[in-house]
C-alpha cells in the first residue's frame, strides 16, 4: 500500500499546483474520425478520450427497432493501455454501469423521437485515463453528436467535484480520486439548466453536496463554453471553405 | 452496450395519465401518500446454510439477500483488509421482462450502488477481516437475489443487505498451517464486524413532482429517480440518478431534506429489527 | 476429508432420527409471486425452493415458436448463497442436466397441444440447498404449473430413495447424499401411475432398485396428497373471498 | 436454460408410422429384433499421441474416445485420489442437427451419465493416481468425440470410454522436485488401473413395447428411453430416463432384468476386444 | 526446454529418414460419413483429420443469406485429445484464424453463385495433430465438398515445406515444425495452377522463398494426383455397384 | 466458425468499375500510383501512461498502439526468456462495419500476423526479459487499436507496433523477495531491448495488377491481398494471403521483389522517426 500524497498543500494549492476550482488544461477536438457520422477528441488533463456517433441508421438486429423513436445504443470502453495495470478488454462491471448512466443522460438531450425505427449509437473510447473518464467521455458524446448533426435540445459538459483533505474541488485527477474522500461527477447542459448525470462516490455532508453541485455547474458551464466555440470554429471553418 | 429498454412491462396509455395526473394532484395510484413507503416486512436468516442473510418485501418487491464468509486473498493494494463483493441477480421469475443470463445493466448498477454506499462510509470493518496480512483474508461475499419485482428494488436490496450483513456469523478457524487455512462452517464463532448502518432513499421526480419509494409502474412512468444513500449519521454516502430525463439543479436541496428524512424511517425499522431478532426469524411465509 | 458420519445408528434410526421410510418436514404454499402467473414455495427439510410459471406467452426469439403445441422452457438454478461453498452464478454442467430432466418431466403432463406457437417458461431457484433439490424443484414446478392454471395430465411429486450404510431410505438429505451408497431421484404421476422422471446415481442391486421403486413411490404418493391440499386449500380459499 | 427440441432431423408423417406399426409387432425397419443391437466395430488406440483412445461404430454411430493423462491438484475433499473428467462434444460435423458451440444438454447429459457410471462403481482407481498426497495427482481426461449421429450416443460412448481407459498407459515421471512433478509422455509406465468394467443399455419404450439400441429414427418417435449402467458384476451402477413421456412403474422389472441380460453380450464384447487387442488395433476405415 | 533434435542427419536425410523431398505416407477416404452430404478422412503421417460438408442447405439464422451466392460457413477444430497436452476445446485464436484462410481458400474454388440464399457448411476435426493440419484439413475439406458433389473449379492440395537446419524439407512433421526455422504451408489447384493458401510463419530470404514454393508446388502435385484417384475410384465403386 | 463477410461497406456497382478499369490503366482512384503509400503520420508517445506507444495514419486509416509491461511467469518451455502478446482490437467506432464484442477473425488474424512477423526473426529481445528465470519475467503486452478503417489495416498496426515497441521503456524493479516482485511504474529504468525493426508491405492484386498499400474501397474490388514482413536485413519473415481468389504463383516473384522494394521506404520511415524521436512527440492532432 503506497502512503496517501498531499493532497491540499499548505499554500491551498492542489498535488499539481491547481487551485480548488479549478479546471485541467482542457483540449477539444472534433470531426476526427472519416467513417464516423460525428467523431470528437477530448482531453481533460492527461485524460484522453475519443467518441465517434454512427446513425441515425438501420437496427440490427430489425426485432430491437422501436416504432416512435430511434434506439439509442451506448458504450463506454476503456483501450487496454489506457490504465496502469493492462485492463482486460472484456467489458468490466464499471463500464456497464458506466454505458447505462451515459447512455441515460444523452437521451435526455436527444430528440430520438425525430427517427423512429433507426438507432443513433455512441461509442466512447478511453485512450488514457487519469481520472474523469466518464465526464469527458460524456462531453465527447455530446460533441460528436453535435458533430453528426444530430438534433438535440442541449450539449452536455461533464465534469467531476471532488472532496480531497476536505477541501470541495474541481475536476478531479487520479490521485485526488483515489485518495480522496468524493468524487461526485455531474452532466450539466448549461442552458436549459437540467443535470443529466449525476453520481456520488463518497461521503458527504449536506452542506457540502450543496456547495459541490454549485461548483460542478460552475466548471460545467466553462466548459459548456469552450464545446459551443470548438463547434462553432468548425462550422466557422467549413463555412470559409 | 447500454441500449434504450425495450421490453418494458406495458402499461396502458389511459393508466399512465392517471398515475400522472395523481402525482401531480400529490395522490398515489395506490393510496399512499407521496412521502410515505410501502409496507416493509422482515425475515431475518431465511437460509441459515448461508453465513448471514434476510429476506425483505417493500410491498410486493421482494429481495433475498445471502452472505457467505470464505478464504482468500486480499487485493494486493490492500493487503490489511477483507474483501467486500457485492453481487446482485434479477432471476427471471422475479419479472416477465427478466431472461435467464448473466447480469444485466440495471443488475450490475443496483449491486454497484449498494456496494458503493457500503464501502464509502466503511460500513463493513474490513480490518477486522485478516487472518495472514496480505496473504488470506476473509472474503465476503453478498449475493442480492431479487425474487419478485414490483419497483425501487435498491431500497429494498439495500435494506436485505444490511440485515445479512447483521445477522451474518464468523465461521470458527480450526488451523492454520503455511498459509493454508482450514475453517469449520457449522461452528460460527463471532458476528460480522459492522461500522454503522446505511439505507437508500429513491426519490422519483415527475414534472418537478416528487415521491418516495415508487413501485413499478409509477417507475415506468415516472421522469427521472435519484436514489440516495444516508449512513445513520445522516450523512450523504452515495448518489445515483438513473432515468432518460434531467432534473433541475434548485430541486436538489428539496430532495436531500427529504431523502435525510426518509432515512431516519429506515434506520428505525433496521433498529428495531436488529434489537429484536427474534420477532423476525420466523418460519418463510412469502404470500 | 471429513470423516464419514454414522447415518444409520443402532436403533435403526437415520442421523437426524427419522425411520427410513420418513419423509423431512415438508411445507408447500402456492401463488407466493406477484409478477408470475403461477408461483410456488417448497421446503423438503432444509431445502427450500421457489418456482415461477410465465405463460403461455409469446415467443422470443419469433423462430423458436413451434407451430402445433407450445415451447416449454425450464431452469434450474441455485441461488449463490444456497450452498455451503459459495455456488458461481453460471449455469453449471449439473444445472444444465437438471434443467433438461425436470423440463422432459414436466413436458410428460402439460396439454403443451392447447397453446401452439406460444412458450411456457418454468423457472426454479434453489434458495438452500440441503439434499433433493431437484425433487423438491420438481414439485414446486408443478405447483406453480397448476398454480398458473396451466392444464396438465396429472401433479408430479419428486422424491429421491437413497442407500445408506445399507438400507434404502426416503427423502435423503444432503449428508445421507454425502455419505451414502446411491440417490434416486423420481418425479411420480400418482392418478395416472406414470414415473416422469428417474435417475440412479449410485450402486443397487435388481432387488434392491426393485424396492427403492416402491419405497419412492409410496413416498411420493404422500407429497402428492400435500400437493393435492395445498391447491385445494388456495381454491377455497379464493372462493370464500 | 432447457427448452422443448426444436431442430431434429424431420422424419416424414408415413415412415413415423412405419416405424411405429413395426415395433408394435415387434419388428425393427433395418431388420433387427426388438432386443438386437447393431453391429459393433472397435478400433484400439487410434490416436497414439492420446494415452489411450479407442473408436466405436454402433451401426452408424461412430465415437471416438480419447484419453489424456496429465499432472494437477487433487480436489481438496478428496487429497488422495485422482481426479477423473468425462466431457462430450456432439461436433457438427456429425449430424444436420448440430451447431458449433460449447456442448449443449444431450451433450452434457452423455457425458456426466458416462461419468456417473465410472464414478459410483470406482471403475478406475482413482487411489492409484497420486503422486504427492494433497498435492499432486493424475488427472484423467476422457474426452468423447462424436463423429456420426446414428441414436444411442451413450451406449456407443460408453463402450468407446471403457475401451480407451483399458488401453491407457501411464508415461512416466522424469523428476519430482518441490511438488513440481516432470513427466515424459514419450515413455509410458504402466497401465491406467481399472477396478471393473461397466457398460450402458439404453431401451426404448413405445407404447409399452421394448427395443434396444435405438437408431436415430426410432428415437425420436418413441415414448422414452432409459439408459441402464451395468458392471460387469451385474450390478445396477447409474439410470437415467429421458424423453417426454413417462414410463408404467410395472414396467420397470421388464426393463432391467432385459438391461442385465444385454449388458452381458457387452460385456462378453469388452472382454474378447480386452483379450486380444492386436486383432482391434488395425488402421482405421472409417467407411 | 528439451534441447533441440538433430533435423538433418549426416547422411542427408530428416530425423524420419525421409529426403528433403519426401511427403509422409499419405493416405484418404471418401464417403466416410452416415450424415453429412460429403466427408473425407486424411491422414498425413500421424496426422488425422476428419473432414465433413452440410450443403447446400437452409441459412440459418436467415438474415445472413446471401441473394446471390452460398454462404460458406467454415471449421477448423481440434479434439482435446488431438495434441500432447489436452487442448481446451474452446475455440482458440489460432484456430479462429485457420478457419478463415481454410475458408478463403475453398471460396476460390467453390461455384457458390450456383447455390443463392444457401449456405454449405465445411467442419474439419482434427484428431491427432502431428503437424500439417491446416493443410492436411484443407485436402480433407476439398475431398469432402467433392464428394458432397459441390461444383468446383478445382480441388485443392494442401501441403507445407519447412526449413529445418537450413534445409528447405517438403511436408514438415511436428518436430520439424517445432524446432525447424521456417514452416510455409500452401494450398494449391494444380489444374488451374493457383494458389489459395499461402502462409509463412518464420524467416526465408528472397532466393529461399522462391525454391520453396517451386517444392510445395511439385509436393502438392503429388497429393492432387492421390487426391484424383482417390475419387475416381469411389466413383468406379458406386458405378460398378 | 469462419463465414463469408456478410456486412461490409456497400460500393455502388459503377464505383467498383471505375475503382478496377483504374487498377487496369496502371492508375488509382485517389490518385496515388500503383506503387505509392499514402501519407503516413507519425505519434510517439501520445499516451505516456503505457510504457511505449505510437499513433500511426496511414491515409485515414489511424492505429494506435500501446505496450504494457508487467510482471508474470514465463512459458514452462521457455524458462528463459520473457512473453509479448499482441491482441489488436478493431473497435466500434473505427467502421460501420464493426459491432462491439470481442476481437472476430479479421482483428486475430492481424494480431496473430504482427506477432508472427515479430516473433519469428526475434525482433524484441525476450531473452533479456527475465527478472527470475522460469519464475518471473517481464510481460510485453502489445495492444493494436484500431480507430479509423481505410484500409491496409496491417500495415499501419505493424508500423504504430514498431514504434510503441522501440518508444517502451522497463519500470524500475523495487524489489524482489521470495519471487515476489514490486515495481515502480512511475520510473523507467531502461529501453524495451529491440533487436531488429520488421515492417510489412501489403499488395493488392486484381486480374494480375499489383497495387501497395490499398483503401478499404480498393480491398473489397481486389481480387486478393498478400502481405508480406520483412526485416531490416531484407529478410521475408512473415506472409499471409488474404482473401477469396487465388494467385498465380507465376507472379510469386514480382510480388516478393515489389515488397522488398516497398520495405525498404517503409524502415526509412521507421528510422528516421526514430532518431527525430522529439519531432514527432508532438500534441495529439487527429484531424
Amino acid at each position: 500500500m503506497i502512503e496517501k500524497p498531499v493532497l491540499i498543500r499548505d499554500d491551498g494549492l492542489r498535488h499539481d499546483g491547481r487551485k480548488p476550482e479549478d479546471l485541467r488544461p482542457i483540449k477539444m477536438q472534433v470531426g476526427i474520425l472519416k467513417n464516423a457520422d460525428g467523431s470528437a477528441y477530448v482531453e481533460y488533463g492527461k485524460t484522453k478520450v475519443v467518441a465517434a456517433v454512427y446513425g441515425p441508421r438501420e437496427v440490427h438486429p430489425r426485432h430491437l427497432a422501436l416504432p416512435d423513436r430511434a434506439l439509442i445504443r451506448c458504450r463506454y470502453h476503456m483501450a487496454p493501455f489506457s490504465t496502469s495495470d493492462r485492463k482486460s478488454p472484456a467489458p468490466s462491471r464499471r463500464e456497464i454501469e458506466l454505458s447505462k448512466v451515459i447512455r441515460e443522460a444523452l437521451e435526455a438531450v436527444i430528440f430520438s423521437e425525430l427517427y423512429p425505427r433507426t438507432s443513433i449509437d455512441i461509442f466512447i473510447e478511453v485512450l488514457q485515463a487519469d481520472g474523469g473518464t466518464r465526464t469527458t467521455g460524456l462531453t465527447a458524446a455530446s460533441l460528436a453528436l453535435a458533430d453528426a448533426g444530430i438534433p438535440m435540445r442541449d450539449l452536455i459538459a461533464g465534469v467531476a467535484v471532488g472532496k480531497v483533505d476536505g477541501v470541495l474541488v474541481l475536476d478531479i485527477d487520479e490521485v485526488e480520486d483515489e485518495y480522496g474522500e468524493a468524487d461526485m461527477p455531474i452532466g450539466y447542459a448549461a442552458s436549459i439548466d437540467e443535470i443529466m448525470l449525476l453520481q456520488l462516490n463518497g461521503v458527504l455532508t449536506p452542506e457540502e453536496f450543496r456547495r459541490a453541485i454549485e461548483l460542478a455547474k460552475e466548471g460545467a458551464r466553462r466548459i459548456y463554453d469552450q464545446m459551443k466555440k470548438t463547434l462553432h470554429d468548425k462550422y466557422l471553418r467549413i463555412i470559409e471553405k | 452496450m447500454s441500449l434504450t429498454p425495450t421490453k418494458q412491462p406495458i402499461i396502458p396509455r389511459i393508466k399512465r395519465e392517471t398515475i400522472k395526473s395523481l402525482i401531480r394532484s400529490g395522490e398515489r395510484i395506490d393510496g399512499r401518500k407521496p412521502e410515505e413507503y410501502r409496507k416493509i416486512q422482515v425475515w431475518l436468516n431465511p437460509v441459515p446454510k448461508a453465513e448471514g442473510s434476510a429476506l425483505v418485501k417493500l410491498g410486493d418487491t421482494t429481495v433475498m439477500t445471502g452472505t457467505k464468509l470464505e478464504i482468500g486473498t486480499p487485493f494486493s493494494d490492500r493487503p490489511d483488509e477483507g474483501v467486500l463483493q457485492v453481487h446482485a441477480e434479477f432471476v427471471p421469475l422475479a419479472s416477465p421482462s427478466f431472461e435467464p443470463g448473466p447480469p444485466d445493466e440495471n443488475a450490475i448498477e443496483a449491486a454497484r450502488v449498494v456496494d458503493r454506499c457500503l464501502r464509502e462510509p466503511r460500513a463493513v470493518k474490513l480490518e477486522d477481516l485478516v487472518i495472514i496480512p496480505g496473504k488470506k483474508v476473509w472474503l465476503v461475499f453478498n449475493d442480492i437475489y431479487l425474487l419478485d419485482h414490483d419497483g425501487n428494488v435498491i431500497d429494498a436490496s439495500m435494506l436485505s443487505t444490511m440485515l445479512a450483513l447483521n445477522t451474518a456469523k464468523i465461521p470458527k478457524i480450526v488451523s492454520i498451517e503455511d498459509d493454508n487455512v482450514i475453517i469449520d462452517k457449522t461452528v460460527k464463532e463471532r458476528p460480522l464486524p459492522i461500522n454503522l448502518n446505511v439505507v437508500t432513499v429513491s426519490i422519483g421526480i415527475l414534472e418537478g413532482y416528487m415521491i418516495v419509494d415508487p413501485t413499478l409502474e409509477e417507475e415506468i412512468v415516472l421522469d427521472t429517480k435519484i436514489v440516495i444513500g444516508v449512513d445513520e449519521k445522516g450523512r450523504i454516502v452515495g448518489i445515483q440518478k438513473t432515468g432518460m430525463e434531467g432534473i433541475k439543479p434548485s430541486q436538489l436541496d428539496d430532495i436531500i431534506e427529504l431523502a435525510l428524512k426518509k432515512a431516519q424511517e429506515l434506520h428505525a425499522i433496521l433498529r428495531e429489527v436488529l434489537n429484536n431478532p427474534n420477532a423476525y426469524t420466523t418460519p418463510l411465509v412469502l404470500q
